[in-house]
């Protein structure tokens, strides 16, 4: 340290004169970028901060990338084997899709310059960024991306096991370059830029149980409806009927490693690495907990068997329960959301089946109701107290969300439906999506059970009738040997 | 009495299952199969390279009956097990000697 | 010559296998099935709908042997896949015109 | 007509099914079954325990053909299957009263 | 920066007076508060390294979360696919159950204000943590909630196949309310609170050999014996027979998993980013892959086959014998550590094997026996010396550990079969714990093996004995139709 | 704070003296020692940003431990269930001969004082350790023991389903001692001590295209050729046929798990924690999702299909390629580099299988080819302007490693061949190396097919050609009873 030598030379040097106390006072004033510039490797703490900021940021990044993963398993361990390749795929594609139309244009519409709050104008292609400069944009569009990549695969389930593969591509365009970013930009574009008109308005959505969760959901439902339940979900009388997922381990481990994920989700929203980050995982993980327990209260009560498939749904109802209001709860309080999303899940998926939606996996009730319940647990449960207001703010949010997000969607498949044609034809559903889209089984050298043997409805008039074969042949489709 | 064998296309299980109920069959054997015939398989690609499958997955069903229903029986699978497309299968019919119940010691037609 | 087959509970694969063993039976054959029968299926539950399964697991068991064997195999299979609860299972008979060994060639009862 | 049933080694399956096309056969139904016989098991260790693998996978290939062909197709499943080793497998043959082919109602030697 | 601005007005102000040089003294007196309230974002290098505790704590607590992921495809792999959907649900709920547990009593009871090294008081439901207050205790709770649920998951392995779901439930809150929380105490207490009375003798354990593993496999012994071994696995002669794992693709990933949740578990236990983590790293990572080559050999020698399941437990004991020692042993130490616990599991394994216990993946050597030896090498290997006082210590812990743990944990389970029960009816059993307990199968698309047909013991004089059927059906019990 | 203490004391004290001016400047010369040994945990700055650094550079090493687990999938998934446990097996062993090899040797000949540029001499046994002085080399070594660990397993893919046990811990052995480590000190001796010849010639590689990828890839090349292609790979014709992977979701799996380990692989070789990596996150998964595209373009053109196996290379093509030059490119040019990737591996992976070498997993074309290309575009699109120079160090640098592997790693298979054998016998191969080789099945519990009934060539002259086997036993051999 060459401050001893510094001082050495001021102080001993003569009686205090008013140069040398000006010197003094200029030197304890200069310290900070004395010291800083000293050592330019040695950075200031306000540098490390940013270190910090940086580094957290980008493994919370890292994490949520991994609920790719999550969402694959869950999506196809909770479908049948036939459709394993194909489901697994489109959630691959649906990041790799949406990271590179994020890039082109999504981000820009999100967190570019906003237009009144509407929408954004700038920063296309992270044009945002200019070599030498600081990156930090980088470092949020890598955040941001794998938020959209979120909203985009939550889709993929609810539509599992009969949606044309090219058709999803399209989607999974549609979602990420426009249906997720401007709504985000309502909410969030004033993370980087301007603020939107939610926030404007104080609309609170920590992590984005609204802008991720909610959007994905009406868009799941949405898609859903389009494309009609599976063959064989009802029968003849209209009851829905199980159709038991294929590989429960997988989802299992689905299910933990989108826990972990939200450990990036949630925290990682801080984009910075501060003390809130431990309340928040907190948080996170008590209500995760919590909605495990609550929708297996639920559905042990229900039907008298604790029912793995349905658990699994409650963890995640309580996650996506959390994320907005992560931030602005007690611990106890997100014990209470959680419980309460995890109770929520159960009567809303079993409801959306009895309506006669088809979602294999509950996407709809995970993700749109319980990032609804979310949102308006922000004001019911914040910790500053509650406020009409807040609710108002929040109701308008999520309500904006399903406004903007279904008719868009439900458009979207529509055109689709027109065009390209939305849904694989029935032979090949029989047989499955791998074989008929990709050529491939995903378990070669397994024996599988074929024609549901160990699944059929006993006494159903007609089978045919039952496994929703004879209304489609009637329109006309050729089943090709199967 | 005659054992009933009928190779038919998985997605039929639950059709030939009624058909048979219909007929006062009160049990039967399935079992997973694969068949080769007239119903050829076909090319895959998987990575680039070609491969051949010959076999397509079918379902073998057993039913042993009295002698006197097997014209009814034929018809019921045949009729419900039909699509009309190559490869809708084959029903054999074979002579059976005789049958016992397992847990009754039961033996003949009673025993089915 | 006959065919015995025998339509079992899985668990007691290894008591038939004794007691084959104990008629001094070389060998035998067994493939995975589904049964249906009086031994009713279930209804299950699963994320809060029904679905019901009718086809109930067994072992098929498949042994060839000389016809002055039957009544001593038949008896040792009854007894050893015997529980006394319904689904226990049936036997089937049925004749056989020829066996050969791949191995030897053998044909006929010295092939068994 | 008879019903040709072989037991024979898994890898073996191409090859016989060659031979079978060579011998003018149009159609056959596969299975995976377990066989047990003089081809002893093995013993295996998982982590220190023994165990005893008494069953050995085998292919169960069903064959119905005309009664002429019998002897050209017995000889041409024996020679394609045939190693020479123990467990090389068994040839069952067995009576069919009548087969049915469920596309065309065809029945009898037609409906193969 | 405003500090220009003040030091203008000050310094050229007028001569210096009493009142200019008091101003000046203040002013940098204050310096420090002015810069970190100029700069609220701009903290402190402490205040950033304190940022940094907090996200290598969070980081590394979810590192150790994912364990639960490993556990359950570790358990689930090494048993049958029959009972697959009940084992990853129970390494769901006793996450869900301890994290709830620990948060309304557990943590409390292990890091509340100690009654005299016993036993903590305070703390119940996080009620340490004040909103607006310093948010450590959330962070500390996080990573030592995760902890909790490894101890209480050992448990689910050993007792697998066999174990009612309401047993376990009730189970899983005894381990995470008393049986962990209050052992911990003694050895962990100081780390929030008062020193428990094995800190205070010196006792080292840094990480958790004794604390976290030998606890969950003191309270696996007492476990699988009160339920006894499951149906077949003893011959007529009281033989141990192989039951395969049915999925060690998915076993071989759990330890994977498990591996790098380690990496979290060890360095995480610094609760600090500091650079002892390197040395606890590479600690870790030597002991566990010395772990796997001690029990290859080991195995390898013994049954002239490499048997994968046994070196999976291998690297999973040289994990648990480093657990302890990690920061106080060099890394050849960790070397030997690693290679004489991966020596160890596999006598162990067969041992308990042997004598009757039935521990279908091996928790009890792995957790219980290595925990010991981790224990007792952290004296051993001690990078300051041996010291036999220290051995006394250490053995004294992990005695304490089992005198605490094995008959609170064998009285539990006892009441809970004389209560509720513990074990599942034979008919069930054989069944398989899916459909029984839960109505579902893990693999309804696949067609299984049933009745065992290619694990059976050849030539046993009755195979219903060997199948341990014919015994309890002679107690009365009813087989229902299968 | 006690700085209002000491003020209190010096300041009301007394008049303005001279003894108490040089006090108070003193005091705040002396204050940021003051503060730092009040608070020797309350570090500087600098201190702060080196335990950013560790913790940074460890949780990547996390990151690219993880990458074990996506390899073992990846290979897994894309071979047959008869031989999953050697694969899993041989992936883990890979891993833990590596680690021990390189800690004792491997590490050493890379890093240690450098020999004019050709091989390290020094640190062996972690050596240069001094418990007590900075453990930086630690945190180094365990970035670098996974990256070598990498480079290890890639062969294992491509040898996969033929190899025998012992002669790929032989192998594992080689490699991490000598093979990798020696290429490694040319290009990245200087990031410990001395710097290595290609290094001086300004050679680019920021995170291991070529170090790492290739190394591995050229050494799978020759082993693959070396052993020979699979029983059945070829028919009479030499026509290449396809042998699918049994279980696709798994491998999958581990491409997501690859991908998120990449996330440690790029940014962690800053092994600093500062801003550049947020560069490297975004153009590593840039790289990654167009790799993805490129792949399923170029297949779904050439065969009408969009596969996903070969998507999977797609993905793993784009990271490999980005290795070299994430820190030297432009997002954009990111996307170029990952396109091409993705075409390239198409085509190599359908050339490779063509020319008569069979790699089940295509790791020569994904690791191999890719990580020629990654070098290369280091130079074609460096962010500050393409230089012929630069190219040619970059081509010199690629051909250096086919040079120093391949013909050393092709010895080392002839080498094994010969004495200890490579290749595992007909008939166990036939039955599958799990029981051959481990006696143990991967799946137990599940029929699987055999005889591959469903993938079989119609029509082939003679199936026992077709399969490979005639002309193997004709050699000799006897085939066991199967
Ligand atoms: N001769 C035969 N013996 C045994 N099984 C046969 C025979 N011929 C056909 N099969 C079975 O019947 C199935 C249908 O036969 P195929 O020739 O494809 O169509 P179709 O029944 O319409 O003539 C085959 O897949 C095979 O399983
Ligand atoms: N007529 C039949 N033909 C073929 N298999 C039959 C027949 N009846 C029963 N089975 C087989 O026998 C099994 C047991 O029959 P079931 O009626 O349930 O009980 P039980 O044998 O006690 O009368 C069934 O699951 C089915 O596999
Ligand atoms: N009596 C039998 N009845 C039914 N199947 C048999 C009989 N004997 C043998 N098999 C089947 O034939 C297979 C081969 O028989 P085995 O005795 O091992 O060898 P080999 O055919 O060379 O005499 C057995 O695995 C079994 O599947």
């Amino acid at each position: 340290m060459n401050l001893i030598a510094v001082m050495d030379f001021i102080i001993p040097n003569r009686e205090q004169t008013m140069f040398g106390k000006i010197l003094i006072a200029l030197f304890f004033l200069l310290y900070p970028f004395v010291a800083s510039a000293a050592g330019a490797d040695e950075a200031t703490a306000a540098d490390v901060q940013t270190h910090l900021n940086y580094v957290w940021t980008l493994i919370a990044a890292a994490l949520v990338f991994f609920m790719q993963a999550g969402f694959a398993l869950v999506e196809t361990g909770l479908t049948r084997a036939k459709n394993a390749v194909n489901i697994m795929f489109k959630n691959l594609m649906d990041f790799c899709v949406g990271s590179l139309t994020f890039w082109a244009v999504g981000f820009g519409l999100m967190f570019g310059a906003t237009w009144n709050g509407w929408i954004g104008t700038s920063g296309f292609f992270l044009s945002d960024y200019v070599h030498g400069e600081d990156p930090w944009v980088l470092a949020f569009w890598m955040f941001q991306v794998v938020f959209c990549a979120t909203a985009a695969t939550i889709v993929s389930g609810a539509m599992a096991e009969r949606t044309k593969f090219t058709a999803y591509l399209i989607y999974s365009f549609v979602i990420s370059a426009i249906i997720y970013p401007i709504f985000g930009s309502w909410a969030w574009g004033g993370l980087l830029n301007g603020k939107g008109w939610l926030e404007n308005l104080g609309f609170i959505d920590f992590a984005g149980s609204t802008v991720v969760h909610s959007v994905g959901g009406w868009a799941a439902l949405a898609g859903a409806i389009v494309i009609g339940p599976r063959l064989g979900k009802y029968d003849a009388q209209g009851r829905p009927r199980a159709i038991p997922g294929h590989n429960l381990p997988l989802a299992t481990l689905g299910v933990f490693i989108l826990w972990i994920g939200w450990f990036g989700f949630n925290p990682g929203s801080t984009t910075a690495g501060i003390k809130d980050i431990a309340w928040i995982f907190v948080n996170t993980n008590l209500a995760a907990v919590a909605g495990v327990v609550g929708s297996l209260i639920s559905i042990w009560s229900l039907t008298k068997k604790p029912d793995l498939a349905m658990s699994l749904n409650g963890a995640l109802a309580g996650l996506v329960g959390i994320t907005a209001p992560c931030n602005t709860v007690s611990p106890t309080s997100a014990v209470i959301i959680g419980f309460l999303a995890g109770i929520l899940v159960v009567f809303s998926v079993i409801a959306v089946d009895r309506i006669g939606v088809d979602d294999p996996v509950g996407a709809i009730s995970v993700h749109g109701v319980c990032g609804v319940w979310g949102t308006l647990a922000a004001a019911i449960f914040h910790i500053e107290g509650f406020s009409w207001n807040q609710l108002g703010v929040q109701a308008l949010g999520a309500a904006a969300a399903f406004l903007w997000t279904f008719p868009l969607a439900y458009l979207t498949f529509k055109v689709i439906k027109m065009t390209v044609g939305l849904r694989v034809s029935v032979e090949e559903e029989i047989e499955g999506l791998d074989v008929g889209e990709h050529g491939e089984s995903a378990y070669p050298d397994f024996v599988l059970v074929v024609g549901a043997p160990s699944v059929t409805r006993k006494g159903a008039p007609h089978a045919s009738l039952a496994y929703g074969v004879e209304s489609h042949l009637a329109k006309g489709q050729v089943v090709r040997n199967v | 009495m005659v054992k009933v064998e009928a190779i038919v296309k998985p997605f039929k299980l639950a059709e030939v299952q009624e058909a048979l109920l219909g007929c006062g069959i009160q049990g039967m054997t399935v079992a997973e199969v694969k068949g080769f015939g007239r119903q050829k398989g076909h090319v895959e690609l998987y990575r680039g390279a070609e491969y051949h499958v010959d076999f397509v997955p079918k379902l073998h069903i057993t039913v042993v009956i009295a002698e006197e229903m097997l014209s009814q029986v034929l018809e019921a699978i045949r009729s419900a097990a039909y699509t009309g497309k190559i490869g809708d299968g084959k029903i054999f019919v074979s002579p059976i000697a005789d049958a016992v119940r397992i847990r009754t010691a039961e033996s003949g037609l009673s025993a089915l």
